[in-house]
Formats: structure tokens, C-alpha cells, sequence
């Protein structure tokens, strides 16, 4: 065993951290959220030529081949700076289903620009009926000679506001909740019968809802073979969940740091607030809090990659349930013991609270990963 | 031991739910269906109706417009509003600033400034914290100074003067005595807040919406006519408000209303074609929720039944703060957790997800402030301790 | 709304605290843990003599008519002095059985003695593979002639070790879980074929596992029709669980009250313990529990009486939950606040623990009572 | 980032389970099969059996009968020696006064002593709390004064001093300058139990059996020789021990092995027919608390992962302590609770309830212990505070 980061992670680390602490603090981020697109193109690009968005890929797909240890130590650093750029949109979901689904041609068309920084991307998965399963698609694809027919409507799309492409699941065959059946289709944002509507989300970043009323599409435009998405799919969202904890991490850190150094200059009743038992022991327990989510996040990070899929689901699962526990105590008490400040809106410390909510609630919540955990053959 | 209402308090409990159906007008009747925000214009209107119904303070004596309801029926009249979605009335006035000038005030002050209160004509704010004075509110910095022309100068600072943007007067404690030890030398003064020197400044809490202001006090000239109580004698003042109507404070009326929303939405909501009420372990966990809030209620109604037969507050009203924030706090998360996808939704359109779950996220983020404000929930474990318990110092 | 005691119930209160505090101190409870019959059945008499047993039977029965909330004022006195005698057992469980469905000429015989104190009584209703339902009822009882056989087993029967007579639940048609089919019969304990085995329980007190082979009972000592007992065993499962919310409260309030006196006085670091704010906020944390515990336990006390069924597992459901969360808490952090002598047994307070144990246990547990409350038609 | 143990170290977790099946005596194994209770001549057996392998003191030295395992290895053992339901050994001569001997001790004492703890020749127990110095051990009174003749006569009490009645030595900590400040005048004595003026009382925990002494000294003369470390120095000594070996102290071992008790017995205890194991509600409790594990597994496994790299103990190894004994009580808990009826058993004789169940209520009972000895957790709370997190005292 060896949980030290590699000399390189520790450079890639670092290098990350004092990139985005210059290039993006919080206050970017504060002005970004009254930005239609609530991000910056450019550092998206600037973040595509420092490698990162390559580091997920495989070089055979023109990638970094990066492992994931090495996405989450990025992640991590998203969550403690709020960093928006939507890189667990286009490069771990929407980047991933091309990847894995897709052909030579297809990574070649969609993955090259991606990998250059000159595009984002989107996978819109969610149905209102389906919650967190990404098997319940209720949106269909009839085939009508050499193409498709889409017809439904997706939620909570992560950056479909602002995707240039978007990779679609609907189903091809079966009824919602089967695993076989389902297709994933890549769409260009200009696609005609396409309705993509911005929606605001809590954290200050955006989605869209997408709605499909009869979108034709050439049967090119399908990754993979016909009615065979759901493994990756269910990749997907485990990757997303791992994500998660990882960022999730960073803004646990970045919380407790900021709650810390809060109860070392606050003064009331003509001392440090510090120095309140009750106070230094709640401290601790956000402390240990954030020890066991940075345990179980490394065991996401290390298991996603996981051949053996029961074996990814069963420590993911794991992860993102102590995700929420601790999170969510976490994000709590930092505004609480922030006092009155903590709940305005000019104080960062809000933002991390309502960044983990969001968190909390992508790839599946906390019953759902309790009870799928308990549905593991390994439990 | 007797655990229902009367028949007499049971007919008043209909009678305001009827009245509540009748009087509210269709605007607010729309958004208090699914529990929207309220604009100030809003909770004034509303404020007026109930004000013509004589039921706007019914906490007060009935010589200066209260509405001659004993305990039990003041308590019913409140959880109805609460239950109905009806606007929550600004409490400045009406709980804040009228009690202490009741009781502190000359004969004058009374005159002056309580039927604009009751009539919603003068909107009041609280400054009483400071950048430096939260929970050590006895440490307070803003001066008042006599001119030697029957004046007060006032300079300095007041924070979390909620809604201060609306507000015609705010009632502000001050530091009138350098010298003296913390708590002896403060006095509480009322002040227009169109005084030359006076400025609100709007910030935004984290639900999104405008509630606070820090206000600023550049050389504002207050009569000493505005000087409510002794001079260095502000913080019995300060204390007295304590001490003031705290049985509805639980807001048993607002988290049962929320508890409603909360099946309401859990049975809309599915999951893979299952309504969630109908999965177990999410039943149990809102069958829990439940569960904790008619112990809260309980211990509310005890509150009340003591206080109707002119008992001193027991222990059970001491907790009602504590827990009355806990409970509203757990509950929006629940709603939240319910919603799923639906939860990331943040001031959209309608139709962006159901109407009655538009309105969660923001007061879902906003009740983290119910264990802050009024004296955070350390500082009432602090006093718990010692008062109730009789635990050292 | 009146929550206050009447003057007559404050009475009773005061009477019932002063005559415990004196003939039941804790120390004579610590004795009787090494007794086969672990209480005193001179002072059960004494007990009968002062009314108390009476309480609970209406006078028709030949008892003094008292409410619920009478009873539960003696109980959470039970509670507070770890009081042994078994009251819930003989007079709540197997008295309410005789009461409920027994006839004139069996409440002569029955409750005429046990009112008298001159009995203990005690009900056998749990089986293994059922948990907290009492219509899972495996034991059968067969008609032969004039006469029923009982075969089956019943397990930690209170006071089943001591029990002058017994009353059993058996299934005289249908098959476990069906409400209709179970009967109740009364057994005298020299009953031959029956077999009492005493069992030790955690709280110090005593029960017994009950083997009926082939025990031959004449019709007569059925009580009310045949197979029409469901009813009455649920009434009584809410006797019993509202019998240890009061119970519990009085576990409670002793709980607290030692926890708040150790704080005031033990000394560490050159200070009183209770001066520490962790500690000072531990304890207002079991305040706040305590009061929480008593508010819907006397909702409980009030509400066992309802006419209305589904009104009295409503808010005995509840009840019973909220119970097992305030208890536990309350008793697990008296023993934590009173440091290491908290766990030995010299000292009083794991005493309070255990018997919080035992009364979370009984009568249904927190998820029975959870699940209940969930299928409540109020719900 | 590597969390899969080397194919060596693989290869020794199963050499060690190997060894166990087949050196645990037949009476043992059928005890540690149901987790049941170990009487102090079972241990020793163990003890020495252990000795006999060479594993009784990995984390010696080799020269003193170490084992010459690493951390990971000795980690590995341990936690086999947990999972199969090992009798655990008297950790006061192995892991408290042992190191310390080593450490600070003379090569007279060294030689003296630590053969026969590691061949369990000589039983040992701590006397370091005192009626009055508790979580506060410095202001410890036992006393210890020269005699002129070149011994020390000890009078005073020591309480915990856990197995004291079956302990050939006790290790104290005495007052040696009561002129001192509280931590200045403390010294270190090693204390032969069958000298005249030692006695002995046990005592019973909450778990009903014999543990704890209070260990009494009156007139007890201790020759100068066994004195460890200097005079007044023994506050050193108490603090180092510490910092000694703190990377399995969170119990996993054992806690995996009652997280998979309540599986067995929830797949065993049915409700209404049904197993409880495939009751949603149970499920979720008892995946929770999986997953609780699961964290603190994985934080444990870093902390071993840092010591083996060479690297100072890191934050994760702070809370080892803390939530090793909150996951223990939970885990008894949740056991209790699956088991309904049952968990009411106390001491019966075989076959009152099923024999995997027996052990439990004592153990749910004794596990309220492990949030307390060894510095309460409230203690540890206070350590981290100022030590980790660098806040004001």
C-alpha cells in the first residue's frame, strides 16, 4: 500500500494549485455566476494547453493517459477554488461515453477538439420519472431508413447550456428501467428540433434542460452498436460520483481551512471564539469528518478504474454515500460557526455550503448509493 | 391532563382558517399555495388586512389595538398563518420594538409611534449587532453623543438590519458611556431613518434575495425625546425583549406546512416509475422527520398550556429555539433530498421543475440562519446551562 | 390543552416518590439482581395495599378506575428508582388480557387475587421468528373434546420465572400473521407440561423461555371467543410500549439528574467538570432529549386510551420511536460524562443504561415502530 | 497511489490465518468462533503459544524477540489475529511498560524484565489513575518516598488497573516532589503485586464480569533499582507511550468482524418470517455502517501506509482513536438491535438464545469503555484542537 502521491503528482499538484489560485480565485467565480455561460472559454483553452483536459484520455484516443489519481487531484483543487469550467460535463461524462462508444472516427471528430480546448460537451442522461438511474429512459429513437428519429426530454443537463456537442441517451428498444435498449447518440448544438433552455443552478453554475420533439438524426450519429449504452452509462456515472468526492473533498478543505482560520481571528466576549471548547470540538469533528471523505474518495479514485465493475460500484458507492455524511456536516457547521456572516451571500462560505448540496445530489444521492451499495454482491 | 383544544378554541381555530380562505387576496393566495417569496409590498398588504381584522397584534393589550386572544388562541391564530403559506409579518414592530416601548416608553412614545405600528404605516428595523458585536452583543461601538442642544449624535455601524431598505424607523442600541463597564453604558434610541446621515446598504443572504443591510450612522442627529428607557440603562431593554411571547417561536405551524410539501412532493416524485413515499427507506426516514416534529409540537403545546394558566416558562419553552431551528432546518433538507435533480433548480422560470418545489432551494439555504439569528444556538445552550441546569461558570 | 397534573395526581406523584425513595432505594434493587425471583413480593403486597395495582382496573373489575395517566406517573417513578416489581407484566399485559377478554367469573378468579397482591401474573406472547408481531403466533392450540392442546414455544416471557399464572397466546386456526385464529388462554404455573426456564435479562431483572409440550387446558381457561385475541394483543403492545415511554422517562430524568450532579462536583485539572462548555452543552443535549421524551410520552399516555385505534399507534408509534432515540442518547452520554466510573457496576448509572436498553427493546423496537408509524392511515 | 497490498505481504496475511487454524487450541477456537468471553488463563495460553511462533511482540526489536515485521506486516497480523476472534493479549507489558523499558530503562532492567513479558512469564498491569486524577493524570497522588536506605515506600491508591488481580508487576506512576509543579515531581517505579502492603480489589464492570481493580499501597517498600527513567522524570515516560505503535488502535480487525456477526445474525433473525438482512430498512442501517467502516478502514490503512514509508504520524492517524471506539459502539449497537428479544439475554446458560448472539449484550456494554480509557475521547477532542488544528487555548 502507498498513499503518497507520485513526485510527478506532487509536481502536476502543485503546479494545478498555484495555476488556479492565480488564475482563478473565488471572486472570478463570483463574477462568472451573472455570465450566461458561467465560464471562461479561454481558461477552458488555457486549461486544454496545460494538458489537463488530456489527462483523461488515453494517448491512443490523443490523450495524456492520465489515470484518474491524476483527475482527482484536479478536481480537488476544482472544489477548493470553485473553479466552474465544466470539465465533469464534457471530459468525464459526455468525453467518456465518445470514448468508450465511439469509433476511430467519431474521437476523431469529437475528442481531438474536446482534448484541444476548442469545444465543451454534454451527456444529457437524467429523466424526471428515472431519478438517478440512468437505465429509466423513457426518450426514444425510431429508426426511419438510414436515421433516427429522438423524441423526450432531458433535465439538469451539466453544461448543455453552453455545450458545443451533445451526447444523447434514448432508447432504441425495450420499456424504461431495462438495461438493454439503450443507444447514445452525438448531437452538434445547432441540430434542428434540438431545445436546449438555460437553467440556473444552486452553486451558481448553469445546465439546460434539453427537449427532443422529432430531432433526426443519421444513423452515423450513434456511438457504438445499437442498444448497448447501459455499461457505459453505468461507467459514467460512477466516474461522476468519484468526481464528486473528489471536488467534494477539496470544497470539505476548503471549508474547515476557512472555519479554522475564522475561529482564530473572530473575537467575542474579548477573546478568540477559538478558544471555545464547544466551538474547537465541533472544529475536530469537520476535521475528522473531512479525513474519512478524503479515505473513502481515495478509494473511489483508485477502484473507478476497476476492471471488475461490482468492485467499482461497490467502493464507489461507498464513497459517495460517506460523500454526504461528511459533506454535509461539514459545509453545515462551517456556517454556523461562521455566525451571521456565514449566511450572506458577500462571504465565500456560502458558496462552498451550496456547491456540496450540488454535489451531494449528481450521480446518484445518498439512498441511492446506500442501496446500491447494499445490492452488491459483495455486501 | 387534557390534550385538546376546546370546543370554543377548536371553533376559533375554524374561524381564522375561514377568515384566512376569505380574506387573502388571489396574488398571495397564488404564491402562499406554494410557498413563494414574499415582496415587502406584499407582506405590508397583508399586514393591513390583518390589521383590519384586529388580529395584527394580538400579543398586545387591547387598549392599544391587541385583540383581547389569551395564549392558546394567539398560538392557534399564528400556526393557521403559518400552515395557510400566509406572509410572515415583519416581527420589528409588531414583537420587537412596540413590547419594549409598552413597556419602557412614556406615555408619549406610546401615542406617538404604536398605532402606525399596528396600522403598518412606520416600518421598523433592528440595529442592534455590529461587525464586532454578534453574539458578544454588549460589546457594541456605536456612539451617541449629547450636542448640549437636547440632541444625540449618532456614529457608527449596525449590521443585519434586516429589511432596513424598507424601513422608516430603526431602533438601535448605543454606546452612551465609554467609561462605564460593557453592559452599563447603553442606551436604545429610536431613529427616522431619513435623519441626514442615515444610509442602508442592501446585501444578499445566501437563499439569493435581499434581506440584510448594513447601516450607517455619519453624525445622525436624534432628539432626546427618542431615548426610550433610562440613559445608560438600554441593555435591561435588551434583555426584556427576551423575555417577550417566545411560544410560537418553534415554528411548529411553518414545519408542519413544510412536513405537507415534503409527502407532497415525495409522492410526485419517482424513482424508476416508483413514487418515493411508497419506498421504504425513504418513508422511514420522513416517518422520522414527522416523528421529531410532534415531539417539538408537544413540547410547544406544553409551552402554551403552562403560559395560558399563568405558570412561569418551564423548561420546555427553553427549548423550543434550539430545536423549533433544528427541526425547520432538517426539514428543508428532506425536501431537498426528495427532490433529487430537482433540487439543483435556483430562481428559474416557473415550470423549470413542479411549483411547489420552486421555492425549497432558497429556504432551504436561508434556514441555516434560524440557529444563528436571535441568539445562535450555542449561546442558548450557554444560558441552558447555567440557568436551567446550574452548571458552573 | 392542560398538561398539569391534577392536584390529586400530584399527590399521587408525591405519595408514590416518597414511599419508593424509602422502601425502593437503588440499592435494594442491586440486591434483588442475585435473587431467583428478583423483587419482593411482601412489597408487591404493599403495593396492592396502597392501590396502586387497583389503578388499573376499572371498578367493575374491582379496581379504583384510574386513567392511563395515572398509571404512567407511577411508572416513570419505576423508571426513576429502578424499581423491579412487574407491574407492566401482571397487571398492563396479562391483567389487560384477563380484563379485555376474559369473562365475569375469570376476572373473579384472576384479577381479584393479582388486585390483591396476593399474585404476579405474566403474558406469553413473543416467538422467535416473529420479532415485535404478536399475530406471528406458531404455537397451536388444538381442540380435542372439552379441551386444548398448546404446543410451542414463547420466549423472554416477563416474569414468566415467577408468574403465579400465565396467560398464553396460541392459534387456534390460520397460519402465523393472520390476525383471525389466535386465542388466549389462561394457564395456572403448576400446569402440567408447561416448562418455565428462568432467563437472566441485561437489566438485572429476570424472564423465562415458556415450552408448552403437548399441554392439555380445559376450554374453560380460554378467554373470550375462540381465535378473536389480535385485537387485545394489540391493545396491549400499546399498553406495554407507552408503559416504557413513562418508564423511560423516569430512566431519563434519574440519568440527568445524577450526569448534572457529577458535573457540578467532580473535580479534574483543578476545576469542576462542569465548567467545561463541551461538556456543559453534552448535557443540555440530554435536556433537550429529556424534555422531547417527556412531551410525547405523555402524548402516549393520553392517547393509549383513545377509542380509536389507528389515533393510539399513531401517537404510540411515535412515541416509542422518539423514546429509543432520546434514551439512548441520554444514557449512553451519562456514562460517557461520568468517565471511567460510569462502567462499573458499583456505580448506578450503567444500571440506567441497561434498563434504557431493555425498554427500547420491549414492546418494539425504534424500526418496528418506525415502519408502523409509516402505515398509519394518518400518515 | 497503490491501495492493494504486495503479493508478499498477501502471501504472509495467509501464512498467518494458516497458522492460526492450526495453533488455536480446540477449547479457544470454539470461544473465539462465537466471540465468547476469554478467561485469563485462556490468554496466557494464547500468549504463549504466540511467544512460541515468535509473534507475541512484532513491534520489538529483534534483539528483544521482535518479529522483524514491518508495519504493514505487523498491521496484518493484528488484524488476522481480530478477524479470527484471537483472545486479545494484555497489551501492559507487550505495548505499555515493554517499549517503555526499552526506551528508557536500564540494560539491568532491560535484561530483568522483558524476557519474561514476552514469554508470559510475568503478567503486568498500569497503575496510573487515581480516584481523583482521571482524564486529569497529573494531579496524581500516590506517593513515593525514600526510605534512606535505598528504597521507595509508596502510599496511595490506584484505580483501572484493569486485570490487576491476575498481574505478577504493576508499572505506577507516583508523586516523588510534592513541591513541584502538578507534571514536574512525578517518577516511574515498576512495583513487584506479591510485596507486603499491595492489595488488589476487583471489581465488576458494566459488562458483569471482573476487569478493573483498585489497587491499594500502603507501606510498600520498592527497592531504588526499579525506578525507570529519572527521578521526577516520569511525566515523560506517560507521555511517550503515547506516541508508541498508535496504527491499530481503531480496532478494525475486530470491528469487521461484528459488522459480519450482525450480517449473520440479521440473516438469522427473521421478522414476520422474512430475514432481517432483506428488510430495506435493516439493509440500509447495516450498509451505513458498513461504509462508516469502510472510511475508517481505509484512514487506518494510510496511517500504516505513512508509518511503513518512514513518514511522522500525519492527521489521519489522530483520529484513529476517536472514531475506532464510536464505530465499535455503533457497530454492538446495531447488533443489539438486529437481534430484538434476544439482546435482552444476560449470562445465560448455553442455548437460551442462538450461540453466536451470547456474547453480544456483554460486549455492547463493555464497548461504552472505549470512548473513555486511554484519554477519553473528549481529551483526544482537546489535542487535536490545539495540536492539528493549531486553535487558541
Amino acid at each position: 500500500m502507498n498513499f503518497d502521491l507520485t513526485p510527478d503528482q506532487k509536481l502536476l499538484e502543485s503546479t494545478m494549485a498555484s495555476f488556479l489560485k492565480k488564475e482563478s480565485p473565488v471572486s472570478r467565480f463570483r463574477a462568472l455566476r451573472e455570465d450566461p455561460v458561467g465560464y471562461s472559454k479561454s481558461l477552458w483553452k488555457t486549461m486544454a494547453e496545460l494538458g489537463w483536459i488530456g489527462l483523461a484520455f488515453p494517448e491512443s484516443a490523443g490523450g495524456l493517459g492520465g489515470s484518474f489519481v491524476d483527475v482527482a487531484i484536479l478536481l480537488e483543487q476544482f472544489g477548493a477554488g470553485l473553479v466552474p469550467e465544466p470539465f465533469v460535463a464534457s471530459v468525464l461524462a459526455a468525453g467518456t461515453a465518445i470514448l468508450r462508444a465511439g469509433s476511430a472516427e467519431q474521437h476523431e471528430a469529437y475528442l481531438a477538439p474536446l482534448i484541444a480546448g476548442d469545444t465543451t460537451l454534454a451527456l444529457a442522461w437524467a429523466e424526471r420519472g428515472g431519478r438517478y438511474d440512468p437505465t429509466w429512459v423513457e426518450t426514444t429513437a425510431t429508426k426511419q431508413g438510414d436515421a433516427y428519429v429522438l423524441q423526450g426530454e432531458k433535465i439538469f443537463v451539466q453544461n448543455g447550456h453552453a455545450a458545443d456537442v451533445l451526447v444523447v441517451s434514448a432508447r432504441t428498444a425495450g420499456t424504461p428501467g431495462d438495461t438493454d435498449g439503450i443507444s447514445l447518440f452525438v448531437l452538434p448544438r445547432e441540430t434542428e428540433g434540438l431545445r436546449v433552455t438555460p437553467v440556473n443552478t444552486m452553486d451558481g453554475q448553469k445546465a439546460a434542460t434539453i427537449t427532443l420533439a422529432g430531432v433526426v438524426v443519421p444513423a452515423a450519429s450513434r456511438l457504438g452498436p445499437e442498444g448497448a449504452a447501459a455499461p457505459v452509462l453505468d461507467e459514467i456515472m460512477d466516474l461522476g460520483a468519484a468526481a464528486a468526492c473528489a471536488e467534494g473533498l477539496g470544497v470539505m478543505r476548503a471549508s474547515l481551512a476557512m472555519t479554522v482560520d475564522y475561529l482564530k481571528t473572530r473575537e467575542q466576549f474579548g477573546v478568540k471564539i477559538g478558544t471555545f471548547q464547544a466551538l474547537q470540538h465541533r472544529a475536530v469533528d469537520m476535521f475528522i469528518r473531512t479525513e474519512l471523505a478524503k479515505s473513502t474518495s481515495i478509494l473511489a479514485s483508485v477502484k473507478v478504474s476497476d476492471p471488475d465493475p461490482a468492485e467499482r460500484r461497490f467502493a464507489v458507492s461507498a464513497a459517495k454515500v460517506e460523500l454526504a455524511i461528511c459533506g454535509r456536516y461539514v459545509t453545515q457547521q462551517a456556517i454556523q460557526l461562521h455566525g451571521g456572516i456565514g449566511i450572506t451571500d458577500e462571504h465565500d462560505i456560502g458558496l462552498y455550503f451550496k456547491r456540496m448540496h450540488v454535489l451531494n445530489a449528481l450521480f446518484g444521492d445518498e439512498e441511492h448509493h446506500l442501496a446500491r451499495f447494499g445490492a452488491q454482491p459483495a455486501f | 391532563m387534557d390534550l385538546s383544544f376546546t370546543p370554543e378554541q377548536s371553533a376559533f381555530r375554524d374561524e381564522v382558517r375561514a377568515w384566512i380562505r376569505e380574506a387573502m387576496p388571489p396574488r398571495i393566495r397564488e404564491k402562499a399555495a406554494v410557498d413563494g417569496h414574499f415582496e415587502h409590498d406584499e407582506i405590508m398588504e397583508w399586514h393591513r388586512i390583518l390589521h383590519g381584522k384586529g388580529w395584527v397584534a394580538p400579543h398586545w393589550p387591547a387598549e392599544w389595538g391587541g385583540a383581547k386572544l389569551d395564549v392558546t388562541r394567539r398560538f392557534i391564530l399564528t400556526e393557521e398563518l403559518e400552515l395557510a403559506g400566509a406572509p410572515a409579518l415583519s416581527p420589528f414592530g409588531l414583537m420587537m420594538v412596540g413590547p419594549l416601548i409598552l413597556q419602557f416608553g412614556s406615555d408619549a412614545q406610546r401615542k406617538r409611534f404604536l398605532p402606525k405600528i399596528l396600522a403598518g404605516e412606520e416600518v421598523w428595523c433592528q440595529g442592534y449587532s455590529e461587525p464586532n458585536a454578534g453574539s458578544d452583543l454588549a460589546s457594541l461601538k456605536l456612539s451617541a453623543e449629547p450636542d448640549g442642544k437636547g440632541n444625540y449624535v449618532l456614529n457608527g455601524q449596525k449590521t443585519w438590519t434586516t429589511y432596513a431598505q424598507y424601513a422608516d424607523w430603526i431602533f438601535v442600541l448605543t454606546r452612551t458611556d465609554k467609561t462605564a463597564k460593557k453592559q452599563s453604558g447603553i442606551s436604545f434610541f429610536l431613529v427616522d431613518m431619513k435623519t441626514p446621515g442615515v444610509t442602508a446598504r442592501p446585501t444578499l443572504t445566501i437563499a439569493g434575495t435581499p434581506a440584510f443591510c448594513d447601516t450607517f450612522f455619519e453624525n445622525v442627529v436624534v432628539p432626546a425625546e427618542n431615548l426610550v428607557g433610562p440613559l445608560h440603562g438600554g441593555w435591561t431593554l435588551a434583555k426584556a425583549l427576551l423575555g417577550h411571547e417566545r411560544t410560537y417561536i418553534a415554528a411548529v405551524g411553518l414545519s408542519t406546512r413544510t412536513l405537507r410539501r415534503v409527502k407532497q412532493i415525495a409522492a410526485a416524485t419517482k424513482e424508476r416509475g416508483v413514487p418515493l413515499i411508497d419506498v421504504p427507506a425513504w418513508r422511514a426516514r420522513i416517518a422520522r422527520m414527522e416523528i421529531e416534529l410532534w415531539a417539538l409540537k408537544m413540547a410547544n403545546y406544553r409551552a402554551i398550556a403552562s403560559a395560558e394558566l399563568g405558570h412561569a416558562p418551564g423548561p420546555e419553552s427553553s427549548i423550543l429555539k434550539i430545536r423549533g431551528s433544528e427541526i425547520m432546518q432538517q426539514m428543508y433538507e428532506l425536501a431537498m433530498d426528495v427532490m433529487g435533480h430537482d433540487a439543483l433548480s435556483w430562481h428559474n422560470t416557473p415550470g423549470t421543475i413542479p411549483e411547489a418545489e420552486a421555492s425549497v432551494p432558497p429556504q432551504f439555504n436561508y434556514a441555516r440562519a434560524a440557529s444563528i439569528y436571535g441568539g445562535s444556538n450555542e449561546i442558548q445552550k450557554n444560558v441552558i446551562a447555567k440557568a436551567i441546569l446550574g452548571l458552573p461558570s
